[in-house]
């Protein structure tokens, strides 16, 4: 196990570096670009004194090298500040946006994964089959589509026409505020399932077109063969071979994880979803700099350390991964 | 102390140096001096280039670009890209301005249209680099109705907002007196004067006045919105509407669709729609009517004792949310405390206010006294205002650490008197306000919910299905063509209220090509202001009549100010070549040769004749 | 026991229909060794598959019987044959490397092979597995172990626990020792042989090496092309009778003669999917005449108990002599 | 590649051929835009009263029906394909060329300059991609070459790993050794003999590139992000949206939505295609 330390050290000194890169490619973006912060703020009478005051107080003063120490400290720290348009800390407001990003994407992930890796295994098992054709072609198309583009189509058919679910928005008007509040109400997975399926139509995909490839894979392999020579029965042996075909999987999963945590941006306005990407957006519109670098940190950290588990988790359940 | 010490410009390296004398076409002698003399005519207004100026002539970027247009152009040199800045939020701008600088080309004219997120548009603006015209709209707010808001911000040559640079000082004089006018017949007329002589040297340009205010709510269970002139029936910065809508059926639940809600309940920090609805939580001092008078809220009555010196007195019977009574010590309070520590936008109101005395406790008058004449006391003052209960408010500062910043206090649930409670609150999502019936002015409806749909279209569909009753109108205002279609579902009512809206756009008249009346003239001459109002406004706007910020309809207009120059390309082209402009062959306009004596002498005096050029003179001979 | 009767086995391809295994009849009786030898390609791991009743999805038998202790291996439903396979015929496979499957320990695949015919409390199991490892000369602490963990033999002899584990009558054996260095080589042969000598196991050996089949085998089958070309015992070798027979002992160091040059037969097997008419040897057979390439010779017997196929068997004596000459096999055949 | 062999995938992959089709469709559309479209991209498709047809539903007049401040749709979309080529062209090749780059010099060199430019890598795919790419612009001015330079930013770091892995397994092979025994220089090893052996393989990504860069520049024009004087696809659906025309204009909001999916479908069905070519194993049976 001494190898895995050494290479569990390695791994998080590189992700260390990384999220030391990102800090800092983050501080030259929001502090260093051409513009000033207070100049959005300060209102149209203030006068040089109040603004150089409002500077003060924000520790733009300060030497740069001064500014970005304490920037790499507050932000190891989660320490993200207040934002220039609200009252609580930018930190409380990210715990709210992560929790509802969390809230869209992780039954749509469940979903996606656990039916796109079924859908995916079985038409690898039976290639050449009209389902495995139907599957791949399905993929494709749905690969290719916009998400966007279908969650417009999604809310003008379900939700102007039809009526049938609501048009956005996570709750009804006085609705549950928390966490297992939501979970329990039957209106939050009302609100999900559009958003859900719009995002569940584009990730399924990606499990099924992987699924089938690496299931293929597996289905070449000599040790199936031994499987029925061993007089296992086919159930046996199709445990075996998606058992197989899952390993590449799992790092599969963890990267989009990464994106889906990321990317909500453009379905979160379309569906009214108050999560981190919209908030991302609304910061920027507003330069809200310190709302908009937080949203921006997390999310690369998110990424990080679902990509750092993935490697980890794949050396746990492929036994041939050594840490030499 | 010599105007060299004095001069406290950017520190500039050699390098920028160099590019700036290569820019200016400045050669030989000049390389000895450190520093571009960018000056003003009249010394009066050095300060405010020194001062506020603090902002822009610091920038190394601004002095570069302002000393290259204030440097005479040689022989045969063309009129350079004339650079506009678009908010992204604004289509119907960019697509105006496409025309016009399509028609622009038949002039020899060159533009660059940059478009850029709102936020990163308004700072461009703040720091005076957004190019050659500054464009803006009219978004009314009750403290904008006093003509000082734009009067002044865009033409008093010591205003920081002042974007054009533009300085004549028979325009400030009457600007001063305005301010001094307490009394209303007077200062009207120095108003209007004032808007004439703007109007007169060609400095703003009114694209189109409107767009017009189109407004959808459900008829079908709701009656009685109050149209207010200029705000519409949905806008929580005049709460006729939600104060007297009534219920048709059993829901007395109002609900209202808004894009966004920003999310301090912090009035003091709130930006737009918090600050409104914050606002029907504390009582102003007082309000406007439908048509944009002045009537007593809660200040009942308020007496003028001189130029300097109100007595306001408070209207009995007053409660606060949690039931403590309102007293003239909290309106005290309130105004103490602005002047202490409030540094945002209840200074606009208050930083003119000596001091807030009470006269009488008994029955609540307080007595107010200002540093100075003071024109926009009832405009500006009374409106802004509001009474904070002493009883919470009392030591918040010291409780809360917060550095002396009022703005980053932490009011999760505000208290005040006003006509609704603050009740649920879900971030970014929705925002309950709860009837106050013990209000002297009780709403009819039981209570407001505000919900938060971030797109038009999800807004939209919302009131036709019926979620939402009415949209929210102070960010978003219908076409005509979304008013067609919702007029499609039967329960939705369109309103249009009279607007004093219109888009604007200030040239920068303190350089070139700008500092020439007749270019000015012949450039506004090649200003499609139809097109706007027909195309990207879909007729809903009024062509205006004359270049003012006080359009028809509103109190403050003045109907006798002259044409705005007709859209003639034609005219424009004979009168760039009447003062000496000429085309290259690529068909780029050429300015006047250097040694066209016309045109020198009216780059030099900068406005039309018989007004006085103060501000930015040009670099060398 | 084990019998082949016009086996036929075809594997579809894009080109068409292969046959892999073309009308081979062998026998192998209660107790004893059959090698089957010849060329990669010419089907004798089909052979192997196909008795073991994992011919891949593209395959199918055409024609023939499988005939295991008197029920039709080829016709037999499924999940019956399913049942015989592991507990009544096991198989050694061909590359140890990939028959594992790598994500489960040893000890697990061995458990469910025992699990897979019918219940057997844990205790027992282990035990059972335990000895079986003892057996083939693995340490038990190894059971708990990945297959890559193991090197190629102590897979192999793995393997040949697990065949063990059910005490099958038949085993078969595809090329076990492939990938093997020769040393470790020679143990898993001398297991596999203690499985046929001292646990009298019947057994089908598939090899390329001659030597494996001569040292070991009871009798000997030599496959060309899909076809059988030569059965009987040790003195297939000995005397051969089929000029491909003879190739394939020039190709292979001889046992007795340490300092003979090696000769391969030139050209390449035939495409199975168009097989030439006649004898399939005969584009690669250096005695070959224009009656080879038209009549398909038989599989005769020439004397008791050996079988070959060959239209000039009158003529061996001559081409046995003249199959020492290298000479023999360079010469390009025309036509 | 040779021609034949290229023919013969397409024949074995309808999908191929159709996707081949579609692009080749897509470029004759933006190549002739100027003859295809009746109006400028931005022009108000004035009626014969000078009157604007604000959203008209499709009609012989306007195929594609117009938008609320009158233009023709059709036209936009025509002009869009330029801007969905342009974006998409740009954005694959810089990537693939920067990340091949990388990818050689990291995996030939190795030692601390492999380390280097994987840490590198490493934090290109730390930083999230499309939220960066709206912080950028956001700070930034919008437009086309930024959002070029976006994609080229996120995406040579996927092809700078794989080139580098295969640029690893071909140093090793005898003919690099024996360039080197010859006295070939590194860079005429890197150039000369590997570089022509990984191409194939990053031509791969740029299929992968023009996907990516045209998905992005729709979804940050969609978010209001977009270049402003380029009528794309995404800026037509953001108008539409804006325009809160998107429950009713359903002629100003399938056309770029559909063209949108079928260019990028167009575009993987025929990477994939390119895939089974180099990796003869995808389509063994």
């Amino acid at each position: 196990m001494g190898g895995f330390r050494r290479y569990l050290l390695r791994r998080l000194a590189q992700a260390g570096f990384v999220v030391w890169c990102i800090l800092t490619i983050m501080f030259l973006l929001f502090k260093l670009m051409p513009g000033d912060p207070t100049a959005i703020f300060v209102d149209n009478n203030f006068t040089e004194d109040m603004i150089q005051r409002q500077r003060m107080l924000w520790g733009l003063n300060d030497p740069w090298w001064v500014q970005y120490l304490r920037y790499l400290r507050n932000m190891l720290l989660f320490d993200f500040g207040h934002p220039f348009f609200q009252n609580e800390s930018v930190a409380e407001i990210m715990l709210d946006k992560v929790r509802n990003t969390c809230l869209m994407i992780v039954p749509a992930l469940l979903v996606s994964v656990v039916f796109g890796t079924l859908i995916g295994a079985y038409a690898g098992w039976t290639r050449g089959s009209v389902f495995e054709r139907a599957a791949v072609a399905t993929s494709l198309v749905l690969h290719s589509v916009p998400s966007f583009f279908v969650g417009i189509l999604a809310l003008m058919v379900f939700s102007y026409q039809l009526r049938w679910l609501p048009p956005g928005g996570m709750v009804p008007l006085g609705g549950p505020d928390t966490l297992w509040g939501m979970l329990a109400s039957p209106d939050y997975w009302k609100h999900l399932v559009l958003p859900g399926l719009v995002l569940v139509s584009r990730e399924i995909t990606g499990p099924i077109l992987l699924l089938r490839s690496s299931m293929l894979e597996v289905k070449g392999s000599d040790f199936l063969d031994m499987l029925r020579a061993k007089g296992l029965g086919e159930g046996r042996i199709v445990v075996h071979a998606t058992r197989n075909a899952l390993l590449p999987l799992v790092t599969y999963v963890a990267v989009m994880t990464g994106i889906l945590f990321q990317g909500q941006v453009l379905l979160e306005i379309i569906f009214a979803w108050p999560g981190l990407g919209r908030e991302l957006v609304q910061a920027l519109t507003h330069l809200d700099f310190p709302v908009a670098q937080a949203a921006l940190y997390l999310m690369a950290l998110v990424t990080l350390a679902l990509n750092l588990i993935a490697d980890l988790l794949y050396g746990a359940i492929d036994p041939r991964v050594t840490y030499e | 102390m010599s105007r060299q010490e004095r001069f406290k410009g950017p520190k500039m390296d050699r390098r920028s140096l160099m590019m700036l004398m290569a820019a200016s076409g400045a050669a030989g002698p000049a390389l000895a001096q450190a520093e571009p003399a960018i000056d003003v005519v009249n010394p009066k207004y050095r300060k405010f280039y020194d001062d506020v100026a603090g902002y822009y002539i610091k920038d190394p970027q601004w002095v570069k670009e302002t000393a290259a247009r204030l440097t005479w152009p040689q022989a045969g040199e063309r009129v350079p890209e004339i650079r506009v800045i678009i908010p992204n939020t604004e289509p119907a701008w960019l697509d105006a301005f496409r025309k016009w600088s399509k028609d622009g080309e038949q002039l020899g004219l060159r533009y660059k249209l940059e478009q850029m997120s709102q936020a990163r548009w308004l700072e461009e603006i703040n720091v005076h680099r957004h190019g050659d015209i500054e464009v803006h709209p009219a978004v009314l707010r009750p403290e904008r109705v006093d003509p000082a808001e734009w009067i002044v911000s865009r033409g008093y040559g010591s205003d920081r907002r002042n974007y054009g640079e533009w300085v004549v000082e028979q325009y400030d004089d009457l600007i001063d007196r305005q301010s001094a006018a307490s009394d209303p017949a007077e200062r009207l007329k120095l108003v209007r004067e004032a808007a004439r002589v703007m109007a007169e040297d060609l400095y703003p340009c009114v694209f189109g006045w409107g767009p017009s205010i189109i407004e959808a709510y459900n008829g079908g269970d709701w009656d009685n919105f109050v149209k207010s002139r200029g705000f519409g029936i949905g806008n929580f910065n005049a709460f006729l509407g939600f104060s007297r809508v009534k219920p048709k059926g059993n829901r007395k639940s109002l609900r209202v669709g808004m894009t966004n809600l920003l999310e301090t309940t912090n009035l003091l920090g709130a930006t737009n729609n918090m600050r409104a609805i914050g606002r029907m939580i504390y009582d102003r001092l007082a309000y406007y009517d439908e048509n944009l008078n002045v009537i007593p809220w809660a200040v009942e009555s308020w007496r003028r004792l001189d130029e300097r010196t109100w007595d306001l007195t408070l209207r009995k019977g007053m409660e606060f949310h949690d039931g403590r009574p309102v007293t003239v010590r909290d309106l005290k309070f309130t105004l103490d405390f602005m002047v202490k520590y409030e540094r945002g936008i209840f200074w606009t109101a208050n930083r003119f206010l000596e001091s807030a005395e009470i006269v009488d406790e008994a029955n609540g008058v307080l007595r107010t006294r200002f540093k100075q004449p003071y024109g926009q006391f009832e405009s500006y003052f009374m409106q802004l205002n509001v009474v904070l209960p002493q009883h919470i408010w009392g030591n918040i500062m010291e409780e809360q650490n917060t550095a002396g910043d009022p703005r980053r206090l932490r009011i999760d649930t505000p208290i005040g008197s006003g006509p609704y409670r603050f009740g649920r609150h879900r971030k970014d999502t929705e925002l309950q306000l709860i009837a106050n019936k013990k209000h002297f002015d009780p709403p009819q409806v039981d209570d407001i919910w505000v919900v938060v749909t971030p797109s038009l279209d999800g807004l939209m569909g919302r009131l036709e299905s019926r979620e939402i009753d009415v949209i929210e109108s102070s960010n978003i205002s219908l076409t005509p063509s979304q008013a067609a279609q919702l007029a499609k579902s039967s329960h939705v009512r369109i309103e249009r209220t009279p607007d004093v809206n219109w888009l604007h756009g200030v040239v920068r008249a303190s350089v070139l090509p700008w500092r020439d009346y007749e270019f000015r003239l012949a450039w506004q001459h090649s200003i499609d202001r139809e097109f706007l109002v027909k195309v990207p406004w879909e007729g809903a706007g009024r062509v205006p009549k004359s270049n003012t910020f006080l359009a028809e309809g509103n109190p403050w207009h003045n109907p006798d100010l002259p044409a705005v120059p007709g859209f003639d390309l034609g005219k424009a082209r004979e009168i760039l070549r009447a003062a000496g402009y000429a085309w290259a062959s690529d068909g780029r306009l050429v300015y006047p040769a250097p040694v066209n004596a016309g045109w020198r002498q009216r780059v030099v005096r900068v406005s039309k004749p018989g007004l006085t050029w103060g501000g930015l003179k040009m670099l060398g001979g | 026991m084990l019998a082949l009767e016009g086996l036929e086995v075809r594997y579809a391809t894009r080109q068409g229909e292969a046959r892999a295994v073309d009308r081979v009849s062998l026998a192998l009786a209660e107790g004893e060794c059959l090698g089957l030898v010849g060329e990669s390609g010419c089907g004798k791991s089909t052979i192997a598959r196909a008795v073991m009743g994992i011919l891949p999805p593209n395959g199918r038998i055409a024609a023939g019987r499988i005939r295991f202790r008197g029920q039709d291996l080829a016709t037999l439903d499924p999940e019956r044959s399913r049942e015989l396979r592991g507990r009544r015929m096991a198989l050694v496979p061909q590359s140890a490397m990939n028959a594992f499957d790598p994500v489960y320990t040893v000890r697990a695949q061995l458990d469910e092979a025992i699990l897979a015919h019918g219940a057997m409390a844990a205790p027992a199991r282990a035990e059972r597995i335990a000895a079986l490892f003892a057996r083939v000369g693995l340490e038990i602490a190894r059971l708990d172990d990945y297959p890559h963990q193991f090197s190629g033999g102590m897979r192999q002899r793995a393997m040949i626990a697990m065949a063990m584990a059910l005490d099958p009558d038949l085993i078969v054996a595809d090329e076990p020792t492939t990938g093997l260095d020769v040393v470790v080589q020679d143990q898993i042969l001398q297991h596999i042989r203690s499985l046929h000598r001292e646990q009298r196991k019947t057994m089908l050996l598939i090899t390329h090496d001659m030597a494996v089949v001569a040292e070991n085998c009871d009798r000997i089958a030599v496959m060309y092309g899909g076809r059988a070309v030569e059965t009987g015992d040790r003195a297939v070798f000995e005397r051969p009778l089929h000029p491909y027979t003879l190739g394939l002992c020039n190709a292979f160091p001889d046992l007795d003669d340490g300092g003979r040059a090696l000769i391969s037969i030139p050209g390449a097997p035939p495409d199975l999917v168009t097989p030439p008419a006649g004898c399939r040897f005969a584009p690669r057979c250096p005695f070959a005449e224009n009656h080879c390439s038209e009549a398909e010779p038989a599989l005769l017997e020439v004397e008791p108990g050996r079988h070959a196929a060959c239209h000039r068997l009158d003529r061996i004596e001559e081409f046995r002599r003249r199959a020492r000459d290298p000479d023999t096999w360079q010469t390009e055949r025309k036509s | 590649m040779t021609g034949p062999r290229f023919l013969d995938v397409l024949g074995r992959n309808p999908s191929a051929a159709v996707g081949l089709a579609l692009i080749c469709g897509f470029v004759a559309l933006a190549v002739a835009a100027p003859l295809i479209a009746p109006y400028g991209p931005f022009e108000v498709a004035f009626g014969p009263d000078r009157s604007v047809p604000r959203l008209a539903p499709p009609s012989a007049r306007n195929w594609f029906g117009t938008t609320n401040q009158g233009m023709d749709v059709f036209s936009q979309l025509v002009w869009g394909s330029r801007v969905a080529l342009t974006v998409g062209l740009l954005s694959a090749l810089g990537s693939v060329v920067v990340g091949t780059l990388i990818g050689l010099v990291s995996g030939y060199f190795g030692g601390w300059i492999d380390d280097v430019l994987m840490r590198l890598t490493d934090v290109a795919f730390g930083i999230p991609f499309l939220p960066f790419a709206l912080v950028v612009i956001a700070m930034a001015e919008p437009s086309l070459g930024l959002v070029i330079l976006l994609v080229i930013f996120f995406l040579w770091r996927t092809t700078a790993r794989v080139i580098r892995a295969q640029t690893l397994s071909l140093k090793e092979r005898p003919f690099v050794w024996a360039a080197r025994a010859a006295g070939a220089g590194h860079w005429a090893i890197l150039f000369r003999h590997i570089a022509p052996n990984v191409l194939p393989l990053s031509f791969l990504y740029v299929a992968v590139g023009v996907q990516t860069g045209v998905m992005l520049e729709a979804a940050l024009s969609f978010l209001g992000f977009g270049d402003p004087h380029a009528q794309s696809w995404g800026i037509m659906l953001n108008a539409a949206f804006r325009a809160g025309a998107m429950r009713t204009a359903w002629w100003w909001v399938l056309p770029p939505g559909v063209a949108l999916s079928l260019f990028v479908m167009a575009i993987f069905m025929v990477g994939r295609a390119y895939e089974e070519i180099l990796n003869p194993r995808l389509r063994a049976v």
